[in-house]
């Protein structure tokens, strides 16, 4: 009904500076000030945006990290290569198999190492089970920022089966420290197929559930859709990867586009959209979620029986790599995920760096695409972007 | 790709090229050339997107490395640009204005390392630390196990022995290490 | 309020006092210091004078968990499954809430980095007493994997008083309803006092507190 | 706003009518392979450490045990964890040299004192000591570090049996690095070895390519390295740490891959002895063996003037004449030798020291540090043990090196499972391949095979090259016919030691054998020889059990001047030998400072 | 109007029965939706425990006397709207003083402890309290606008403003049951009660992913205790309102409570299983569909 879209008064709001920064008095009582977060349910994680209000609208945001700063590339500078790895993986703590995949291939690569193919096929399983938890977590989770409390409850529970497989074979709920440099510690355990395949039918049932609990939930669309719209251009510009840029229509996953691992053999077609609305962002992660169970079974029925686990490798209690640097990329459930690792001939890294999603998504993109947004969908559009915050400050 | 580098090697000073993977390549720029070149490299060859930003430092080098890495994804090739500038009073030009998030990790790097990017947005402002009162802690110089050892109140603990040192005091008492006479 | 240092160098200059006009064209003064904080000294409550009756408040309150939602650290990944159908801590009396003025157990989830810890303090402090603290993990007991960051603090116990501690990395759902319910006994048994301990050393966890927040930019009582 | 998008979400009431998934209780067990607590199986773990070199949270510390004791082998410290620090990563599992380490699938400890959640596993008493399941070292072929040893090239047996050319080649530089890349660098073996050589140190400088390093090291401790590191007894390499689940580190090979680097005109200048002090001590050392070689070359560093007196015309004693050269080089010998010589040290040959000789010395020389060694052979003294050709090992070695002719029939049986015994062995049946054609020598010894004391790979290579090894019998008598040897008679031995530990063979006189002969080597032990010492000193010194000398720590005797060490002290083996050397060195200087 | 200590007693006896059955509604309520989450959910018993926890809670801070008041007047809202309904028809002693008051008495409470909150959460000073309790009111004017539709339709029909008068109307069966005499207005009250009783996708108020968690974001320890009192209090009587103008009221206890109890769920049936809308969204949607039922609810029985 047209006639209760009133037209909001603009004469109010900032306007832009000489310096080309908005002029906000905050005396004036024009603005409010608000703070989200780091003590936030709304947030993700620990970190916090520094919104400044005028009436419900944002006119500007700020991204504040640094919550959950541990100095990672500092500790792992000082660290063998083989106990960066435990270090290492803790650097994103809702999908960390990304981090032990990029860091042990890293040194793999960097001291020539190459693996034994069934290490290749567990790592791949070990990595498409992270995603699948990861997603069972954020995609009922967006409807868990709009109040629809129940996804998230059974997603959690959905996660928690993926959490008991990942027990089963890596020995860890959440973290797994598995694929250390040269391969993986141990082969799938008797009767681990037939269990996840019981786990990956109730997920089907799952994801049809959540289909209509969410995305054919009228409200949820009438909160969902067209809101927080990102331009087809800001992919680049703000450097956006993975699900958020394939909603805008850019066909990006380095699943097929640097084929790592054994993803060569394996059969799937990311889904790209052409949209990118909150709705979008978050359906095609709905859909991740049935290419990530695919995936799954065809790794389950392709993988060999037996097989090494792990390629010859230097003592690990010195281990030296000449100098070099490298760049590995896998794409984890937010996108494209990277580690450049330099190192200078001796037993440690000479510099780890670490490139994760969030980092252009959760601080340029987001702070951008919050203004003129509404506060109510300050959560909504955060979980749209899929925000980890330890990855940006790492 | 190798024509399109060999092409640009001219034009830009480019040296050191390492062919690391075959769709990965490292080559050094010099600190003046650089933003031309990575402009050239996104408008021209069609590296749009801007992977990650890192800096390395080489203390025995005296010298802070950059390093732009660039991607191009129609054809699935990343490319790293290694730039050295000196490292007392670091600091380089801002490509803030090419890709958005440039400014954020120049944020980061002016935090963690100290090397200023002049006119990059909101550069001097905190990012990660809060009350940070020393040398910027991802310099090598900086000791941050020591630092945490000073600070954090660690709890007291057993101490360790080495196998070998309690060896010699358990069964060798005296015996060795004396070996180590000195010369008159 | 008692002492207030104001290092110049981290002077936030939305903390200044300054005089305002308002939309109704009236000027007066703003000290936000003043305005936002309380700066009234913890005390120590006695607990009620019949046995009797503190028995049964006890036994409320350990059987009326309310957690504050804050997730410090990674061990926050576990507190969901705690809270959904697999391990339904609902079940035990242990709820979440957002605001730490209605919370009384505080889960410090693993690693707190500094500027974590200044948000720690304040909502531990604005919780209304008595007060609990779970602490999970290696990292809040001697610094765990981050012992030699230099942005994380090694033990929770200088600044912070902690009731009940879980071994982990990171803990599971299951260690955690154990500790719950080890924190219940102690409520029980009229050992939860953690925050009468707080307000009685209150100077020396102000002291280890300032020692490691560089930029104490507010007062030291912070309602 | 469809209205079946208002009805469709309706659909998730039907959970209403299902059971809940809540675990009832929620107290799980963790899964199979779950890394929870830590285990350790105290009497595996020799408390190498190297669970502590790998943690990278510093979570394990190394403290003493109650009820462990340090012993050859075990360090006597078990690990401690913090769980303050751990982070479950199982790493500390999976590098454990001996597999005593694992965790179990225990997973939660509350407690309210933070100081409580450290212990030692193991030996602190927990629920979970007795679990079965949970995070054991993965298998198989997941190592961190190399399991095998990397094989030194060698000769084959057709190839070396007729030769006394040295038949173990030496590592090349890759094979040598590959195999120090596997040293844990737990230091356990340097407690064992009796010179106390800094061999995580030296094989640290292999990995680096520090050869210079490398030498610096040995000499510290070891002056002649190229000797040790053919023929060293390597009791490192028995406790060796990698050796519990892997072979062990073939620590003697590297440390002769460091001596076979390094020419002998660089050796000056890699230990900085270009120049070095002179005093004027003067002392005289008895015996060119290694514990006077030893000896002259540490206190030639500490710059005292050295005069050895050797009967025979060459130096290196025991090394040289009773060690074949197929196993150690006399240049090698030699190497090491003119370095010694080089520093300053004057070795005059041929030259016997009698009572007399002795005394004066004693006049001439501050001090007299006697390092004769064991040159006497003993007999079994069975029936028919006096005859002519029963021989002594020693005799027969000194007699090979010094290239005299020896008496080689087609038919020889060796007495004794030592090291010697094999170098008899294994000489006599290079003798007899070159003057027959094939090897006619049958060795056998009181212990069985498994507790034989030489080491096994002479035992290996010895069979290789066709003697035949027969452990396990006690010898009874020899045959003699017509005064020619026809053969030994042994009977089937049961044990060597009784139960109080003496030696005190029993022998089950109904399994008897025959081994024939021409001629058989004795080659149970050697004595020492101390005639020359004149009859006053003997009344002075103190002997003890046995008649050895006695000596105190620094191989003094009991008179102030005379210091004595080597295989006569202790041993017998070379190693010792420089271990005593050395230490007498030590004690010498300081006997002559208080001077 | 003469005072009488007998009603009195039994108008308190009253308040304690619907504050208990509003404890034990909400458990109940909680295990439902935990049951639908494939969960058990907390205890029966657990209201009684969050409130006796929040009056021990032993520190308490306020930040001024409006704070204070703040939740004297919500329970005063509460307490008002429950005094002035009847609650069993047929017996005098439990129709408290519903007979002193009309409906615009109790739409004027329902409306009363919002404001009593505004205030309150105003002094407290925290921007959620302020966000939270100008989104209550605006939406709550939008409710009242076709709940007062709704009433002014029965007024007409019913030709009083006296509830107990409406009450009366619709004795003597099943069919009398406004519900079906007119069931328009039931539907614009019906979807306006969803509005009321602040259940998803109606609770924008407190919002936990947005604005946590509202007005009460500052209350604690015996404010809150009170708050969470005179919610209980209220969501019956705010049931016990919809049961007496729609369907029938109760002629009994055990009636009183299955009514309340169906109407009550109703929120909750629908609350469950959608999100929120955003603030302009459900003003517009109250705009919307029950604004038409109402007003045609009107035109029907003009």
């Amino acid at each position: 009904m047209s006639l209760l879209n009133i037209e909001t008064d603009r004469s109010k709001y900032p306007v832009k500076g000489e310096d080309g920064k908005l002029q906000i008095d905050l005396d004036s009582h024009k603005y409010v000030k608000l703070w989200q977060g780091p003590n936030h349910p709304g947030v993700t994680g620990n970190m916090a945006l520094e919104l400044t209000l005028a009436g419900d609208e944002i006119v500007e945001s700020k991204t504040h990290v640094g919550y959950l700063h541990r100095g990672f590339e500092k500790l792992i500078e000082r660290r063998l290569f083989v106990q960066g790895l435990p270090t290492s993986i803790r650097m994103c703590v809702a999908e960390p198999d990304s981090n032990e995949y990029v860091y042990s291939t890293c040194v793999e690569q960097l001291s020539g190492i190459d693996i034994p193919e069934m290490a290749k096929w567990i790592r791949a399983l070990l990595l498409e089970m992270a995603r699948l938890q990861a997603l069972l977590r954020v995609v009922p989770g967006q409807g868990g920022t709009f109040a629809l409390g129940l996804g998230v409850q059974w997603g959690v529970y959905m996660r928690e089966l993926i959490l008991d497989r990942f027990e089963e074979l890596t020995g860890g709920r959440v973290y797994h420290m598995f694929m250390t440099p040269g391969g993986v510690r141990g082969l799938l355990p008797g009767g681990f197929k037939k269990r996840m395949e019981e786990n990956l039918k109730e997920i089907d049932q799952f994801v049809i559930n959540i289909d209509n609990l969410m995305y054919s939930n009228s409200v949820f669309k009438k909160r969902a859709i067209d809101v927080a719209v990102l331009d087809p251009s800001w992919i680049d510009k703000y450097g956006a990867v993975g699900p958020v840029a394939r909603s805008a229509g850019y066909n990006r996953d380095v699943r097929k586009d640097y084929p790592y691992l054994i993803y060569d053999q394996l059969d799937f077609e990311p889904k790209v959209m052409n949209h990118s609305d909150i709705y979008n962002r978050s359906r095609i992660r709905w859909y991740d979620i049935q290419t990530s169970v695919d995936l799954i079974r065809q790794i389950m029925a392709k993988m060999p029986e037996k097989g090494d686990i792990k390629a010859e490798t230097p003592n690990v209690l010195h281990w030296r790599i000449p100098k070099g640097e490298t760049y590995v990329r896998s794409e984890a459930s937010r996108g494209e995920y990277g580690l450049y690792m330099v190192t200078d001939g001796s037993d440690k890294p000479r510099r780890i760096n670490l490139r994760g999603p969030s980092y252009t998504q959760a601080v340029a993109l987001l702070q951008d695409l919050l203004v003129g947004a509404n506060i109510a969908d300050v959560a909504a559009i955060m979980v749209s972007l899929q925000t980890c915050p330890p990855e940006i400050e790492r | 790709m190798k024509q399109v580098l060999e092409k640009l090697s001219a034009s830009f000073e480019i040296e050191d090229i390492v062919y690391q993977r075959d769709d990965l390549t490292f080559l050094s720029a010099k600190k003046e050339n650089l933003i031309n070149l990575i402009t050239h490299l996104r408008d021209i060859e069609g590296f749009s997107h801007f992977v990650l930003l890192s800096c390395v430092d080489w203390i025995e080098d005296d010298k802070f490395q950059l390093t732009y890495f660039l991607n191009k994804p129609e054809e699935k090739y990343d490319l790293g640009i290694r730039c050295m500038i000196d490292r007392k009073e670091a600091s380089m030009d801002s490509a803030h204005h090419l890709w958005k998030q440039i400014a954020t990790y120049q944020r980061e790097i002016k935090e963690m390392f100290g090397v200023d990017f002049p006119g990059s947005p909101g550069v001097d402002e905190p990012f990660i630390l809060e009350g940070w009162d020393n040398i910027p802690p991802m310099r090598r110089d900086f000791d941050t196990k020591q630092y945490s050892a000073d600070t954090f109140f660690p709890r007291e603990r057993p101490k360790t022995n080495d196998p070998k040192e309690y060896m010699k005091e358990q069964m060798h008492p005296g015996e060795w290490g004396e070996y180590r006479k000195e010369k008159k | 309020m008692s002492e207030t240092k104001n290092n110049n160098k981290f002077e936030n200059p939305h903390y200044a006092k300054r005089e305002v006009t308002g939309p109704d064209g009236k000027q007066f003064i703003v000290d936000p210091i003043k305005d936002y904080f309380s700066d009234e000294r913890p005390k120590v409550y006695e607990p009620n004078s019949i046995p009797v009756v503190e028995k049964f408040l006890n036994w409320a309150r350990a059987e009326s968990l309310w957690v504050l939602g804050f997730g410090t650290g990674c061990g926050s990944i576990e507190i969901p499954p705690l809270m959904t159908p697999r391990f339904d801590a609902f079940r035990f009396g242990i709820q979440s809430r957002p605001t730490p003025r209605q919370s009384n157990v505080f889960i410090i989830s693993g690693y707190l980095a500094v500027k974590t810890l200044k948000r720690v303090i304040r909502s531990y402090e604005q919780m209304p007493s008595p007060k609990y603290v779970l602490a999970l993990g290696s990292c809040t007991i001697n610094g765990g994997m981050y012992f030699d960051s230099y942005n994380t603090i090694n033990r929770l116990d200088h600044y912070i008083p902690v009731d009940v501690y879980v071994a982990g990395c990171m803990p599971r759902p299951e260690a955690l309803l154990a500790a719950f319910n080890r924190l219940k006994e102690l409520i029980k048994e009229g050992k939860g006092e953690k925050a009468n301990e707080y307000a009685a050393n209150f100077d020396w966890y102000k002291e280890n507190q300032k020692k490691i927040i560089k930029d104490w930019n507010m007062p030291d009582y912070n309602w | 706003m469809s209205l079946k998008d208002t009805l469709i979400p309706f659909k998730a009431w039907g959970n209403l009518v299902k059971k809940p998934v809540t675990l009832k209780d929620p107290m799980r067990e963790g899964a199979p392979r779950y890394r929870g607590f830590h285990k350790n199986d105290v009497d595996t773990c020799i408390g190498c450490g190297s669970c502590e070199a790998i943690c990278e949270n510093e979570a394990i510390v190394m403290v003493p045990a109650e009820g462990i004791e340090t012993k050859d082998g075990d360090s006597g410290l078990r690990p401690l964890v913090d769980y303050g620090r751990c982070c479950w990563c199982g790493l500390c599992v999976d590098v454990c040299t001996t597999g005593s380490l694992s965790l179990s699938n225990e997973h939660t400890w509350i407690c309210e004192d933070p100081e409580e959640l450290k212990y030692i596993p193991g030996i602190d008493k927990k629920p979970w000591d007795e679990k079965e399941e949970g995070w054991k070292k993965p298998v198989p072929n997941y190592h961190f570090y190399g399991q095998e040893r990397v094989s030194m090239e060698e000769m084959e047996a057709e190839e070396r049996g007729d030769s006394f050319i040295e038949f173990v080649k030496g590592y090349s530089k890759e094979q040598a690095q590959k195999e120090a890349d596997r040293c844990v660098e737990c230091g356990i073996c340097v407690a064992t070895c009796p010179a106390h050589m800094g061999i995580p140190e030296y094989i640290k400088a292999i990995r680096n390519d520090d050869i210079e390093e490398g030498m610096r090291v040995l000499y510290e401790t070891n002056p002649l390295p190229e000797i040790c590191g053919r023929i060293c007894t390597h009791k490192c390499e028995d406790v060796c740490s990698v050796g519990h689940e892997g072979d062990p580190l073939s620590i003697r090979w590297l440390k002769r891959y460091i001596a076979d680097q390094v020419p002998s005109d660089k050796y000056k200048e890699i230990l900085d002895t270009q120049k070095i002090y002179k005093g004027d001590k003067k002392i005289a050392l008895i015996g060119a063996g290694p514990a006077s070689l030893s000896a002259a070359y540490y206190l030639s560093l500490l710059g005292h003037n050295c005069t050895i007196f050797e009967k025979l015309d060459k130096a290196g004693g025991m090394m040289r004449y009773g060690i074949p050269e197929y196993r150690l080089p006399y240049d090698q010998i030699d190497k090491d030798v003119k370095y010694i010589e080089s520093l300053g040290t004057e070795i005059i040959y041929n030259t016997n020291v009698d009572a007399a000789k002795f005394m004066e010395l004693k006049e001439n020389y501050d001090v007299v540090y006697v390092g004769t060694g064991l040159h006497l052979g003993r007999s079994t003294a069975i029936p028919g043990s006096d005859h002519e050709h029963v021989f002594q090992s020693i005799d027969l070695l000194r007699e090979i090196t010094e290239g005299k002719e020896i008496m080689v029939p087609e038919k020889v049986v060796v007495i004794g499972g030592g090291n010697v015994a094999m170098d008899i062995t294994r000489s006599i049946a290079r003798l007899q391949k070159i003057k027959y054609g094939k090897v006619g020598v049958i060795t056998t010894s009181l212990e069985k095979e498994e507790v034989m004391p030489a080491d096994r790979e002479e035992v290996v290579e010895a069979r290789e090259e066709g003697s035949i090894i027969n452990p396990g019998w006690g010898p009874k008598s020899i045959e003699i016919e017509d005064g020619k040897i026809k053969g030994l008679h042994v009977v089937r031995c049961l044990s060597i030691f009784d139960e109080t530990g003496r030696f005190n063979p029993s022998l089950d006189e109904d399994d008897k054998n025959f081994f024939e002969a021409d001629m058989i080597v004795e080659s149970i032990g050697q004595g020492m020889d101390i005639s020359y010492l004149p009859e006053e000193l003997k009344e002075k010194i103190e002997f003890g059990p046995r008649g050895r000398i006695n000596v105190d720590d620094y191989f003094q005797t009991s008179l102030d001047w005379l210091f004595a060490g080597g295989d006569m002290i202790q041993g017998p083996d070379v190693i010792h030998g420089i271990a005593n050397g050395h230490k007498a060195a030590i004690g010498i200087d300081n006997f002559l400072n208080k001077k | 109007m003469d005072f009488d200590i007998k009603r009195l007693g039994f108008t308190l006896l009253g308040l304690l029965i619907v504050l208990n059955w509003g404890l034990l509604m909400s458990s109940i309520m909680r295990k439902l939706g935990a049951r639908v989450a494939k969960r058990y959910g907390i205890r029966w018993f657990q209201p009684w425990l969050d409130l006796v926890k929040n009056y021990a809670l032993r520190s308490q801070i306020s930040h001024g006397i409006m704070f204070y008041l703040g939740p004297v007047f919500r329970i005063g809202g509460g307490v008002g709207l429950f005094l002035f309904m009847p609650m069993i028809i047929g017996s005098e002693l439990w129709l408290n003083y519903s007979f002193h008051g009309d409906l615009v008495l109790l739409m004027y409470f329902q409306f009363f402890g919002m404001l009593g909150m505004a205030l309150g959460s105003g002094e407290g000073g925290h921007p959620y309290s302020a966000i939270g309790i100008s989104r209550g009111l605006s939406q709550f004017t939008t409710i009242e606008v076709p709940m007062t539709l709704a009433i002014i339709s029965l007024a007409i029909q019913y030709d009083t403003l006296s509830l107990i008068d409406i009450v009366k109307a619709q004795q003597g069966g099943f069919q009398n049951w406004t519900m079906w005499t007119n069931p328009v207005a039931t539907i614009a009250g019906m979807f306006s009660l969803l509005g009321a009783l602040s259940h998803s996708p109606f609770n924008l108020v407190k919002a936990p992913n947005e604005i946590p968690i509202g007005p009460p974001t500052e209350y604690h320890s015996t404010f809150l205790g009170v708050l969470q009192t005179n919610a209980a209090i209220l969501h019956v009587v705010e049931a016990a309102l919809f049961m007496n103008l729609f369907f029938g009221g109760a002629t009994n206890w055990f009636e009183f409570i299955l009514k309340t109890f169906f109407i009550y769920f109703w929120s909750v049936f629908v609350g469950v299983v959608f999100p929120r809308f955003r603030i302009e969204q459900s003003v517009a949607w109250f705009l919307k569909i029950p604004l038409v039922f109402g007003v045609l609810a009107i035109i029907l029985y003009m």
